[in-house]
């Protein structure tokens, strides 16, 4: 019910959120969009594969696209999120020109290690920036992270399987974070290369911080009951 | 004029403003008042045949005191002023329009015999009184709107008629706007102002306007750049205009006076002009310019190396017979090539045409061997 | 006297009355000729009705009685047409005279021909055409009439009419009793089958545009129709709510796949007898029209200059983006006029919508939908939200402090 | 849009000999012109157009990657090289030598590799960091062979040197590669034993650097110049870099004694050599030492010893105001500049044996300008860099235009980068890959660098 009555309902008044409370309506404040509207569909993948007879996509109206969504060959969700945490006051172009620095290092690094290596070692190195920023990322992914539980006036930390949205977005906001720790004189994208590399090769800040989170855990596991 | 119209909208104002059913008994009652009748279709009668002469006019009347109602109600004076129909009441339906409405005006209510109605609610079911859109009656937005009501085609085939005896034919010649340009080249804008305010003059009637084209006088390359700076303007369309005097002859003659003294200014030729350099002239010029002096130099450098070399055939610059002076480097025929390309790099601006076109020129110029050159 | 019987006669406007007044008007009512009763027998009977005309009365004294606000009614009926003969007669004379202002003969003045002068005489620039002046007959402006409502005893005939809006609670009515005899009926079984009553995919509950309109005389608000949507929707997700199917039905409107509705433009040819197709693109302000040329090497111009007229790459992928979906990035040419700019990204939007839009016309049907899908054919509408009163700006509060 | 062909005859016959290879390649080579803006409109983009509508229905499926890039071939034309990535085949887009004299028209579109050796002698200094990263990053450097750099060298080759010298200049938009042509020709005149007169990069010596403030000093031999030692000093280092080898070999004497104090002095007859190294040593007169040797080269191509190159790169900031104050806080001109003063007499028509080439560089006007936010903005047309006081010294000169890469240049620099690994995105290795890629860049070669970094 919930389900249909989102695509139907404008936002909806308080009055009838108070009478009627199982229904989960998510009352948007100001969308132009009313919500009928579909989210696009981003990856070319997506859009190619064949629309089902009863695909909902064929009766609904879709939001525009952004800006930045497009179907080239250099755009990956994974990045468009890393650019969407680098992002400070809206200043996106900033973002994707730091990632895509960052990208372009790792690049660097690797092009110039392949064409000095030997020819068995060659096979061995990955070249694609794109494919080292998501083993990177799922290099950083925490198994357990901690949650804070109230028990009769007490805070334990209890440790948890964080959801796999969760996993990502920790993964990506260590990333970040130990980009910026860094010397003055270094620019963010480099550090931030940098930081893509060792992930990659399972070392530097972010492998660190999961191994911290791992070991909080570790120490808080006489709480693991309470949840 | 003024004292019936100033009765009428008393009695307007008297009428209850309340309620449309109210309105329509009134305007019953008026109709049984002045026994016209709008539903009977007839012409208006004022009065019984009694209050009129022999001669058909309305006799005056003085008010009796048994003319007043004995049996007063409210206010004294109520009873007394009774509301007077409004004109369009009285109008015939073959009456003819251009009378009474013969120029422009404001929208008047009683004088339009339309039953319009202007402004609308936004919900019939919920609006107050009688859910009616508002009738013409006291309806300011009617009074907004400019109205053309004096402008039917009756009236225009009336204004017509009026000043067609004022008309002459048109000059065949005259057709096209060319020969009426060839023809008449200044063109001379005086406006009129007529209306009804208690002066008859506009300060705006004294202005003159001459409107000719520069090209259309005869000037030479010298006049013309005069005339451009005399004008600070390079168009070709001029427009001068006078609203100083305060007479509009006065200010004919003075354009009169100024437009001739422009023409053989600009024909002068001061003592000071001799001294003109680049930056002076509007337009480039390059005998003026120091490409010029470049270009007699390298042309005297590679001579003075020529001579030195017999065979004429293997000289550099084999156009070049004598030593060049500023004056005599134009007639050459690569330089006059490439003095065109400087002046249309100048003129016409930057762009890859005329950059070529200055390549092109220079590789001629001081001719410069190549590979495909040697070949062929 | 019970509350009830005072507060019916409030209604019929009779409530300043006294106490006792009132007992006796509720005890002896007024005899009205039969003649009048006749001219009521023409009248039209309620339009909407759920619940019929009540039978006919019983008793024959009671056939030969009306009520004072039956009397009330029909006095105020007769003044009303009265007034309206008064509003016909002025049009028709009017019309007389347009017709003389004009120049037409009288017979040539049709409402048409009416419209067209009063355009003339009295052009008024209301951007609102029903805020213009009127010449109209009386039957354009008069509310409609409501028609007779009560039988011979004075009550009304629909038992919700004293609700104001009787057709639209009796709908919720039936809806409510059908809900609760589905709650009947599934009174002790097992949910099993919950998944059954889900709503089809490719249908959609009435608007609500289209619910007011199911109602004429009354006014139903927005309020009312989404606890009409509740009810509907609560029915519809009804383990047996499959019963009810057939009569849900009436409210619901199927919807037509998207890529039908979208119009396609016939290319034109231009002096050197190329295939183009035109259209304008808006996003924020920007406003852009774009010629996509069949045939093309992938030029680019906008406003006269090549995709550097973009220094940003995401700029310059927004604007071919329709095109790389496609495949076909260097089989058009584009050739776009920027009118209004208001920065990068609203001209490479208005750009884009352009181009997506004219790229339909030439592509196979199924890459119209692929275009679809990703957005590119949906007018973006998102505008800069204004600032407001009292903050720092559209969401941004001044900062808190105490003192 | 107005249409007019290239009159010049070089490009034409570049384009003969192209057309005669290819026969689907359309017979003339447009230029568009719109409102002062130049863009070539690259002969390979005249192919046949294929008839009746065509719906271009690409078969992008990314598994299908390395099978695509033989299938559409066809598309684009017999003649356009493509990068073969299972065969063996020599790759298409590289020279058959890699002797920068030996170049000829049918080259051109053409990668040649440069030894480690020219490459810091030539062609480092100058470009673009985004250059000479690749250079790291590809451990080898490369150059294209492009038209406008034999246009130049086939001048270069065939005037007559007993004339005053010629002046060449490349024109054209930011990143189309003026300084790498010039870099090219000054290579090639290097290995043919010029002696090359090179300031790779002009905005050095205008722009005031952030880090620390340039010593400077009034200069003694002039009165009303300023020396600026350090700029000196580098030039001389870079100057002997490239013509150590030439000069030893050439043993030019000095004419004149330079008493640069009381106790330094250079007699007559002292080696260049040695006039260069007292200028090396002795900061303080390196700027006068540039002079003074410019006069002994002057003297000595006059002679016929020697056959001079003068490469400026950023002619137009002969004339510019530099960023740098002077002790009353004035901004000081190029000219009032020892340095530049000595350059600037380089392009006089009093000695022969010689020829000035230069680029006219946007970036270099960008400097100090107002007008515009960005250096891409700049108009690059000659008359506009050089400004009126620079036209008026320069005329009569060849402006020679430096456009962005043609279809096949463009194809073969991606091509080049995918077979250095640079580009990586498996879609972007297709054919319809590569146009999106030239598409984004707008064929402009800078671009190409900066955006191929992206896939």
């Amino acid at each position: 019910m919930a389900a249909s009555m989102k695509n139907i309902f404008q936002p909806v008044s308080r009055l009838l959120l108070r009478k009627n409370p199982g229904l989960s309506v998510v009352c948007t404040r100001g969308s132009v969009y009313d919500q009928s509207y579909l989210e696009t569909s981003k990856t070319l993948e997506e859009i190619k594969r064949p629309l089902a007879e009863d695909d909902i996509r064929r009766f609904r109206k879709i939001k525009a696209a952004n800006t930045d969504d497009n179907t080239f060959a250099d755009s990956d969700v994974v990045v468009g999120k890393l650019i969407n945490m680098i992002t400070k006051c809206g200043r996106k172009e900033v973002a994707r020109d730091i990632v895509m620095k960052a990208l372009e290092y790792v690049k660097r690094v690797q092009v110039e290690k392949y064409h000095k290596a030997s020819d068995e070692e060659k096979t061995l190195i990955v070249l694609d920036p794109v494919k080292i920023l998501h083993q990177a990322i799922e290099n950083g992914k925490p198994l357990l992270i901690t949650c804070r539980v109230t028990m009769s006036g007490q805070k334990h930390l209890v440790p948890i399987a964080p959801s796999e949205r969760r996993q990502n977005f920790l993964s990506l906001k260590w990333l970040v974070s130990a980009g910026g720790d860094k010397p003055h004189r270094v620019r963010f994208h480099d550090k931030l290369g940098q930081e893509i590399l060792n992930a990659f090769n399972e070392e530097g800040g972010l492998i660190q911080r999961k191994q911290e989170m791992h070991k909080i855990c570790e120490a808080h596991k006489a709480y693991a009951h309470l949840k | 004029m003024a004292a019936p119209m100033n009765s009428r909208c008393i009695s307007c104002y008297n009428y209850s403003l309340s309620h449309v059913i109210n309105s329509a008994k009134v305007l019953r009652s008026s109709s049984r008042l002045v026994s016209d009748a709008a539903s009977s279709r007839k012409d208006a009668v004022i009065g019984s045949t009694d209050d009129k002469d022999s001669k058909g006019f309305r006799r005056y009347q003085m008010k009796k005191f048994g003319d007043i109602p004995m049996e007063r109600k409210g206010s004294r004076f109520t009873a007394m002023v009774k509301p007077i129909a409004p004109r369009y009441t009285k109008m015939p339906v073959n009456q003819d329009w251009t009378n009474v409405w013969p120029t422009a005006q404001t929208f008047k209510w009683s004088v339009v015999p339309l039953p319009l109605k202007q402004g609308y609610l936004k919900n019939k079911m919920e609006a107050a009184g009688d859910g009616l859109p508002p009738q013409k009656r006291g309806n300011t937005e009617l009074i907004k709107i400019p109205n053309f009501l004096h402008l039917t085609p009756k009236h225009i085939e009336k204004h017509c008629k009026a000043i067609k005896k004022f008309c002459t034919e048109w000059p065949s010649e005259l057709d096209t706007v060319k020969d009426m340009d060839y023809h008449f080249p200044l063109e001379v804008i005086t406006e009129d102002y007529c209306f009804s305010s208690p002066s008859v003059r506009d300060p705006r009637a004294r202005t003159v306007t001459f409107k000719f084209k520069a090209s259309d006088l005869e000037m030479d390359s010298h006049a013309r750049d005069k005339w451009q700076k005399l004008l600070k303007s390079r168009d070709d369309k001029v427009t001068l205009k006078a609203d100083r005097c305060p007479l509009r002859k006065q200010n004919y003659d003075y354009l009169q006076y100024l437009l001739t003294a422009l023409y053989f200014e600009s024909w002068k030729v001061e003592p000071w002009e001799a001294e003109m350099t680049q930056e002076d002239m509007l337009d480039y010029s390059w005998d003026l310019s120091h490409s010029k002096t470049n270009v007699v130099n390298i042309i005297n450098k590679y001579r003075e190396k020529d001579q030195t070399i017999e065979d004429p055939t293997k000289r550099r610059l084999p156009y070049v017979s004598d030593d060049v002076s500023p004056d005599t480097v134009t007639s050459l025929e690569p330089v006059k090539e490439y003095k065109q390309s400087v002046e249309e790099l100048n003129m016409t601006g930057e762009n890859i045409t005329t950059i070529n076109n200055y390549k092109e020129s220079v590789l001629k110029l001081l001719n410069v061997q190549t590979k495909s050159n040697n070949s062929s | 006297m019970s509350f009830a019987v005072q507060n019916y006669f409030r209604h019929l406007k009779l409530a300043n009355c006294s106490r006792n007044e009132v007992r006796i008007i509720s005890k002896f009512f007024l005899h009205c000729s039969a003649r009048q009763r006749q001219n009521e027998g023409g009248e039209k009977k309620p339009t909407v009705n759920f619940v019929g005309p009540p039978d006919t009365p019983k008793s024959i004294a009671k056939q030969d009685l009306i009520s004072r606000a039956m009397l009330t009614y029909l006095e105020r009926k007769q003044k009303v047409d009265e007034f309206k003969q008064i509003n016909a007669d002025e049009f028709d004379l009017g019309r007389r005279h347009l017709a003389n202002i004009m120049g037409i003969e009288e017979d040539e003045m049709t409402s048409e021909k009416i419209r067209e002068a009063l355009s003339y005489l009295m052009p008024s620039s209301l951007s609102n055409r029903k805020a213009r002046p009127l010449l109209e007959p009386p039957e354009y402006y008069f509310p409609q009439n409501v028609g007779n409502q009560f039988d011979v005893t004075g009550r009304p005939y629909h038992f919700l009419y004293y609700t104001y809006k009787a057709n639209y609670y009796g709908l919720m009515h039936d809806l409510a009793l059908k809900l609760e005899t589905l709650k009947r009926l599934n009174f002790g079984l097992s949910h099993t089958n919950q998944e059954q009553g889900r709503t089809k995919v490719g249908v959609e509950w009435i608007s609500f545009n289209k619910f007011v309109e199911l109602f004429p005389e009354e006014k139903v608000t927005e309020h009312d129709y989404r606890r009409f949507l509740v009810l509907v929707e609560r029915i519809d997700d009804h383990p047996l709510g499959q019963k009810y199917q057939d009569f849900l039905d009436q409210y619901r409107i199927t919807l037509k796949p998207k890529s039908e509705s979208f119009k396609l433009i016939q290319p034109l040819i231009d002096e050197d007898g190329r295939e183009y197709v035109k259209n304008s693109g808006k996003r924020k302000t920007s406003e852009a029209t774009v010629k996509l040329f069949n045939h093309g090497h992938g030029n680019i111009n906008i406003n006269g200059k090549d995709i550097t007229y973009f220094k940003d790459i995401m700029h310059r992928q927004a604007i071919l983006a329709p095109l790389q979906l496609c495949g076909v990035v260097d089989k058009f040419d584009i050739e776009a006029n920027v009118m209004v700019s208001a920065g990068p990204s609203a001209d490479a939007g208005a750009i884009r919508i352009a181009v997506a839009k004219s790229l339909a016309c030439f592509v196979p049907d199924d890459m119209k939908e692929h275009l679809r899908i990703a957005g590119y054919l949906t007018v973006d509408p998102r505008r800069r939200e204004r600032k407001k009163a009292g903050q720092e700006g559209a969401r941004m509060k001044f900062p808190w402090k105490k003192r | 849009m107005k249409r007019s062909i290239i009159s010049y005859r070089s490009y034409c016959q570049l384009l003969r000999l192209w057309s005669s290879k290819s026969a689907r390649v359309g017979s003339s080579s447009v230029c568009c012109v719109k409102d002062n803006i130049v863009t070539s409109l690259p002969a390979c983009f005249q192919l046949t157009v294929p008839p009746g509508r065509s719906y271009c229905t690409s078969t992008e499926n990314v598994d299908e990657e390395e099978d695509v890039i033989e299938d559409d071939i066809d598309d684009v034309g017999p003649t356009i090289p493509v990068f073969q990535h299972r065969t063996n085949l020599p790759a298409k887009f590289r020279t058959q030598h890699d002797d920068p004299t030996k170049f000829s028209l049918e080259d051109v579109g053409l990668y040649y590799k440069v030894s480690p050796e020219d490459y810091k002698k030539y062609i480092q200094s100058g470009q673009w960091p985004g250059y000479k990263k690749q250079v790291k990053t590809f451990t080898e450097a490369t150059v294209m062979v492009r038209q406008p750099a034999l246009e130049v060298l086939d001048i270069i080759e065939n005037a007559n040197y007993d004339y005053p010298p010629l002046r060449l200049f490349f024109y054209g938009k930011v990143g189309t590669g003026k300084s790498m042509s010039l870099s090219h020709v000054v290579q090639h005149c290097g290995h043919q034993g010029m002696l090359t007169i090179h300031i790779p990069d002009f905005n050095e010596l205008i722009r005031h650097r952030t880090s620390g403030v340039r010593p400077h000093a009034p200069s003694e031999y002039t009165d009303g110049l300023i020396d600026y030692t350090d700029d000196a000093l580098n030039w001389l280092q870079y100057f002997k870099l490239q013509n150590e080898e030439l000069l030893k070999k050439l043993n030019i004497k000095t004419t004149k004694e330079y008493v640069w104090s009381a106790r330094d002095s250079t007699p007559v007859g002292s080696d260049i050599l040695d006039l260069l190294s007292f200028g090396l040593e002795r900061k303080k007169y390196s700027s006068d030492c540039i002079g003074a040797m410019f006069r002994e080269i002057k003297k000595a191509a006059n002679e016929k010893r020697v056959k001079v190159l003068v490469a400026i790169d950023g002619v137009n900031g002969l004339w510019k105001n530099t960023t740098i104050k002077d002790s009353e806080k004035k901004i000081i001109n190029a000219q009032k500049v020892s340095t530049i003063q000595h350059f600037h007499k380089l392009f006089e028509h009093n000695w022969s044996n010689g020829i000035c080439v230069g680029t006219l560089c946007p970036s270099v006007e960008a400097i100090n300008n107002t007008m515009y936010e960005n250096k891409m903005d700049v108009p690059y047309t000659p008359q506009y860099l050089l400004k009126k006081e620079g036209f008026d010294y320069m005329d009569p000169f060849v402006p020679i235009i430096v456009s962005e890469y043609n279809f096949k240049e463009a194809h073969n620099c991606i091509d080049y980068y995918i077979e250095r690994k640079w580009i990586q995105s498996p879609r972007s290795l297709t054919e319809s890959g590569k146009k999106e890629i030239m598409m984004l860049a707008n064929m402009n070669p800078l671009q190409l660098m900066t955006i191929s970094g992206r896939f």
